[in-house]
């Protein structure tokens, strides 16, 4: 059944109003998709990835369902949320370098963890093991500190934490960013096989390197100015997008084997605009070399082809007309 | 114009700096006028501290630095603001390169004092805005802004609008677009190469392989402070020697490639190796005897080096294959 | 961690030497002769024949005519041997003897109030964390509590229940009328007039650790590992145990950094219910101008707070992980 | 021109900050402006008889000798105020003196000023202001000022050699390097601004602590000999049996007063840390 997002809208609250991070997102997951989330910083990918997990002040909720194998999730309630955090879903967080107790030893850590949600440790202790086998990490590291471990070494670590309970959904925020090439390739790969083994249903990697999904993720949303722009499989998004926003940003990715000499790439000229007061219409209006009068509408966000979606005018019409 | 010669930094670490820290073990390269030189590495490579060695950030432990012959670390006073005149550096986090509670346009400020204090107040304007017509800024819109209301694009450009105001000709640019969006990243890219055609010269530090391709023409591959590979770009791009580059080329994610399956991390336990390839703990086509010394650097072809014993003269020259397993 | 140790080890013995050497340099470098300003503002002894063997005494221990290196390395000499000099004021008590009368009332009052205002300050203040209510009332309080200077609460203590309500004496470690035995009269009378002075020391020293405690706490909360936590949604307590587990670390440190202040405000505490420690001592020494005396209660204090500061940091070996694994060079 | 104005939203909204100098405002006024309200110097025996309540004539009564409390009170504001400036100033000066040093220069000197630090820090300040004031006959309110700051310093010069430390690797620092600017102009227009709420928040602290040892100093005895201070004033009572002879009005002023400065100082710090540091602001 996998995810299913409905309207999703949530908000930052500053001192000069909302800040309108994410607006009507609706997408769904089929069972097993790793979907990756795309997009330039200020974009909304932390509030559309968060507020499926963790939505606190200053995030507000404003509307929008969320559904997990069929089950609607009171994402809106941050009491209610614990019910679902770790076992249904499930965050490896950004900061997964310091995300473990710095006296605790990690064992300890987990197995405290564990009783407050009411698993037995020594009941999970075989799978813990078997999992450390998997990412490569000895037995050993459960009797020591976060501080012994290297950097690599911690993030193995909190991916075995946080999918220990088999969650439906796994969340991974900007995993790779912190590392170096070798063990970024070596973690991607892991969450990978994580799904192969269906320790998780769903991943949604959220990362600002395309190329990284590229590799691993079975499909891409893109957003932009916190709306959705496109979401397709992962071949269709780097081969053939269809959002003017999609295409600049691929195609003002360093491809590997040019040389400025021979062919000069272009980025995307402008800035995305600012959400307190966000412009009407489509967002990306100021920027599209393809903008026209209908863009002051906001696009609806459709698909065109099969799991391709595109909020774009453009993309509407033309979809209208092979019809 | 401006030549490394066996340049070592050796950080003193803990506490009345008990242990030594080799950050860089005897680097030499030259960076010719109007050249782009790559340094590329992971972090911990080693390749910011010889771009602060460069800036006199940092003194080299060991080694000379020379500017047009000149060791740099003589410089003292009048001369070392000249050296400043000429040699600039932009790095990695634009918004750490701002005093976040003054006005981005300080920057321009402090040069004018410091190194033309002559020119006039109208002049200097005239000339802030020209350098930054030529970065690709619109003066009217960045002007008189605080750091936070710009974006990192906007702020790299301003450095580099900076150094354009002093008239330099060697710019070390130390990770300057890695924390860009995608989106901007290549317009700072190109606006580096662009002033390359004028002349400059550019240190340009990296951890991406394909950028260093994409703007330079030599390339120094660094692991652990040590040159593992260096030359010609073109030549370690399409031919890369050391197990080290070819892991860099093979684990970086493209957009033109997928992954190679079933590739596993090598990690030799080797406790405080002294000796030996520097690699070895993490090399897969490591022997015994790599272990024992550290390769030297050896010309393979012309203008290509590498250091690894399968290179060094008489040995068989390793075969892509072998590496990748 | 043996780094951590000699590190620290260098460190007290340096202030150690430091100390000294200011307690031997003061009355040397002040204006004025210090036996002349003695002998002729104090009348100590009676009789000439004691006032000529003080100074005598005197002349040969500042041994002014001697070189300052020889008067200086006699000073360690004599501070080895135990020598403090002899009293003036309590003439001729040696110094040492005086003090050792007075320990062990300051071990009896400060050791207790010190530890348990540090350790029911710290849970409170983690109590405190936990609701916005009792955070709004506890906050001003605590800042209040720390405000206030320690001889003040002490007045203000043994006015209230010394004086209006009459419950407890408000002067002396005993009655006057009995005498120190091993009987539970005394012992009870012990504790009625110790608990006073004990209060105004427990109660201010009480509101410093619960802020700073709640501050702390505040700041873990906020940390990685607890957001972490909070993402993973474990209860409440789990999150608050770990916070306080990592916030208390700091409140060591504090413990061992502000052990100098306390002992201060204890010192002028001991004043106001004139509790016969060092405090009192003290006091009595420079109405008395004994200099001996608060050269040697000087050099008392710093020892007692050295020791007690050595202790902390061993404990806070135990406690911390990353300083016994020696991760951590410096973290204390 | 945002953010200025963020700060200032946040000033007035800030109660704890707002009744702090408030606080601070009125005792203020009151030691600047007090003394003229009072014919009676506060020393000079104002009444045949001692130990009045307060009254019309007598506003915060008499002392036992018929000193004027009120007269002994508002001059002792003057002082205490006066020690929380300059001690607590001179202790901050000390403390960013050696703080941005040590932060600045790192290596050896850091050592060394570090090291020095923790034995002024592990010393008993007040053990050794207590000998110094013993060994000195006459002593002014200069003087107690000189003591207490150049006592207090330690906990200053850590926490701002810290934050230095912290700040002196930040990438702008370099650029005023390349810029060819001098340690001392590095220090002064790019690491000190940056911490400029800091040194606000240390400089209020010293202040309060300075005022604090100064009560302690002067309730044993050992405070300036020439003047009055609220210190003395509370020595005074407990030493001529305010508190047998129940005369609350004697001693609860003057220490009412100082808690009241060092808790509004207290508050300040926290509403000022607050308004600094978006972490702690309550949405």
């Amino acid at each position: 059944m996998g995810l299913k997002v409905e309207n999703l809208t949530v908000y930052y609250q500053t001192l000069r109003g909302d800040v309108r991070a994410l607006e009507h997102a609706s997408f769904q997951l089929a069972d097993g998709e790793i979907m990756g989330l795309a997009g330039e910083s200020g974009c909304g990918k932390p509030p559309l990835g968060h507020s499926l997990i963790v939505l606190f002040p200053p995030m507000k909720y404003i509307a929008g369902r969320v559904e997990v194998d069929g089950e609607e999730i009171p994402i809106w309630d941050a009491e209610g949320m614990n019910t679902y955090r770790f076992r249904k879903i499930s965050l490896i967080p950004q900061y997964a370098m310091n995300a473990m107790n710095p006296i605790r030893k990690i064992g300890k850590m987990i197995g405290e963890l564990l009783e407050a949600r009411g698993v037995d440790y020594k009941d999970m202790l075989p799978e813990l093991k078997r999992r450390l086998d998997l990412v490569s990490l000895p037995h050993e590291v459960l009797n020591m500190y976060p501080i012994e471990l290297s950097g690599g070494m911690k993030q193995r670590m909190v991916m075995v934490i946080s999918s220990l309970l088999n969650p439906s959904l796994l969340i991974a925020d900007e995993i790779t960013s912190a590392l170096d090439v070798a063990t970024q390739k070596a973690v991607a790969e892991m969450l990978v096989e994580f799904r192969e083994r269906q320790f998780i249903n769903n991943l949604i990697v959220i990362t600002h390197d395309i190329s990284i999904l590229y590799q691993i993720a079975d499909s891409i949303l893109i957003m932009y100015a916190g709306v959705l722009a496109e979401k397709a499989p992962t071949k269709s998004i780097i081969e053939s997008p269809r959002h003017p926003y999609t295409r600049l940003l691929i195609s003002s990715l360093p491809e590997v084997g040019v040389r400025f000499a021979e062919k000069r790439l272009m980025g995307i000229p402008g800035n995305p605009p600012l959400l307190l007061n966000p412009p009407a219409g489509c967002r990306f209006r100021e920027r599209c070399p393809l903008a026209y009068e209908r863009c002051l509408e906001e696009p609806p966000f459709i698909e065109v082809d099969k799991d391709h979606f595109v909020a774009c005018w453009k993309e509407y019409e033309n979809h209208a007309q092979a019809r | 114009m401006l030549r490394l010669d066996k340049v070592s930094k050796i950080y003193r670490v803990g506490a009345f700096g008990g242990k030594a820290l080799l950050a860089v073990n005897k680097v030499s390269f030259e960076v010719h006028k109007g050249q782009v030189v790559s340094l590329i590495g992971e972090s911990g490579s080693g390749k910011s501290t010889i771009g602060k060695m460069i800036l006199r950030l940092l003194k080299p432990s060991e080694g000379k630095i020379t500017y047009n012959g000149e060791d740099i670390g003589g410089f003292e006073g009048e001369a070392l603001k000249n050296y400043y005149r000429q040699v600039q550096g932009v790095f990695q986090d634009p918004f750490s390169s701002y005093n976040p509670i003054f006005k981005a346009d300080r920057i321009f400020r402090v040069v004018h004092e410091e190194f033309f204090p002559q020119v006039s107040a109208a002049e200097w304007g005239e000339r802030v805005e020209k350098a930054l017509s030529s970065v690709g800024l619109n003066p009217a819109h960045v002007l008189n802004k605080y750091p936070h209301q710009l974006s990192g694009g906007q702020l790299q450009r301003f450095l580099i609008a900076r150094a354009l105001l002093l008239n330099i000709s060697f710019l070390v640019a130390d990770e300057i677009i890695s924390m860009l969006d995608a989106s901007t990243r290549i317009d700072v890219l190109n606006l580096l190469a662009d002033l390359k055609a004028y002349g400059l010269s550019i240190l340009f530090i990296t951890h991406d392989l394909s950028l260093a391709y994409y703007i330079s023409e030599q390339a120094v591959i660094l692991y652990k402070g040590n040159v593992a590979e260096q030359g010609a770009v073109e030549k370690i791009f399409n031919n890369p020697l050391h197990p080290y580059t070819r892991m860099l080329m093979e684990s970086v994610p493209r957009l033109d490639r997928k992954w190679e399956k079933g590739v596993r991390l090598v990690d030799r336990d080797v406790e405080n190796l002294r000796t030996g390839c520097p690699y070895y703990q993490r090399c897969p086509v490591a022997e015994p005897r790599c272990a024992l010394s550290q390769p030297p650097l050896v010309e393979v072809e012309q203008d290509h080096w590498v250091a690894c014993v399968h290179y060094e003269s008489g040995a068989d020259v390793l075969k892509p294959p072998a590496l990748a397993g | 961690m043996r780094r951590y140790l000699i590190r620290k080890i260098v460190i007290y013995a340096l202030t150690f030497f430091l100390a000294v050497t200011v307690d031997w340099l003061i009355p040397r470098f002040m204006p004025g002769d210090p036996i002349r300003n003695m002998l002729t503002r104090v009348s100590v002894a009676s009789n000439a024949t004691a006032i000529q063997m003080m100074y005598d005494y005197y002349a040969r221990l500042f041994g002014l005519d001697l070189p300052l290196w020889q008067q200086y390395l006699n000073f360690w000499k004599a501070l080895f041997q135990g020598d403090l000099g002899i009293s003036t004021y309590l003439f001729p008590t040696p110094v040492v003897d005086v003090l050792k009368r007075a320990v062990p009332y300051d071990v009896f009052l400060l050791v207790p109030a010190i530890l348990l205002g540090w350790y029911t300050g710290n849970k409170f203040g983690a109590f405190a964390a936990r609701s916005k209510r009792l955070d709004n009332f506890v906050l001003p309080l605590s800042y209040i509590l720390t405000a206030t200077p320690y001889m003040w609460l002490g007045i203000l203590l043994a006015w209230f229940f010394g004086i209006v309500l009459g419950i407890f004496p408000i002067a002396g470690a005993y009655s006057f009328s009995l005498r120190p035995t091993l009987s539970l009269t005394f012992a009870l009378d012990l504790l009625h007039h110790w608990f006073l002075p004990f209060a105004s020391i427990f109660i201010i020293e009480f509101g410093g650790w619960a802020i700073g405690m709640r501050n702390m706490i505040i700041y873990e909360l906020e940390a990685e590992y607890s957001r972490y936590l909070n993402a993973l949604g474990s209860p409440k307590s789990l999150v608050r145990k770990y916070a306080f587990n990592n916030a208390i670390l700091p409140q060591i440190t504090g413990l061992a950094l502000k052990l100098g202040v306390i002992v201060a405000g204890a010192l002028v505490t001991e004043v106001v219910f004139s509790y016969p420690g060092i405090g009192y001592l003290l006091l009595a020494a420079i109405q008395n101008q004994d200099y001996f005396l608060i050269q040697g209660c000087f050099l008392f204090i710093i020892l007692g707070v050295l020791i007690a500061n050595f202790v902390i940091d061993l404990v806070y070996l135990v406690v911390d992980p990353r300083t016994r694994r020696g991760m951590v060079g410096e973290s204390a | 021109m945002k953010k200025r104005s963020e700060v200032l939203y946040f000033t007035l909204r800030n109660k704890k900050l707002l009744i702090g100098s408030g606080i601070i405002l009125i005792f203020l006024i009151l030691a600047l402006i007090g003394p003229s309200f009072t014919q009676y110097k506060p020393l000079d025996y104002a009444s045949p008889r001692g130990a009045e309540p307060p009254s019309a004539k007598f506003w915060m009564g008499t002392t036992f000798f018929g000193q004027d409390v009120f007269s002994q009170f508002v001059n002792g504001l003057r002082a205490t105020f006066v020690v929380g400036l300059l001690g607590g100033g001179l202790g901050t000066l000390v403390g960013m003196l050696i703080g941005f040093t040590a932060g600045y220069r790192g290596g050896i000197v850091d050592e060394i000023l570090n090291a020095f630090t923790n034995i002024v820090l592990v010393i008993p300040t007040l053990a050794v202001l207590l000998i110094i004031a013993a060994y000195l006959q006459v002593r002014s309110l200069m003087m107690e000022c000189l003591f207490i700051g150049l006592t207090a310093w330690p906990w200053a010069a850590r926490a701002i050699r810290a934050q230095t430390f912290s700040l002196r690797t930040r990438d702008f620092v370099d650029l005023a390097k390349l810029s060819g600017m001098k340690p001392l102009r590095i220090i002064r227009d790019e690491i000190a601004p940056n911490m400029m709420s800091y040194l606000v928040l240390v400089f209020i602290l010293q202040f309060g602590g300075a005022i604090l040892t100064a009560a302690t100093l002067d309730f044993i005895g050992l405070g300036p000999t020439n003047t009055i201070s609220l210190g003395l004033m509370m020595q005074y009572a407990v030493l001529w049996g305010a508190l047998p002879f129940g005369m609350w009005w004697w001693f609860v002023p003057p220490g009412l007063a100082i808690t009241a400065i060092v808790g509004a100082l207290y508050s300040m710090n926290v509403g000022l840390d607050e308004i600094f540091n978006p972490k702690l602001r309550e949405i």
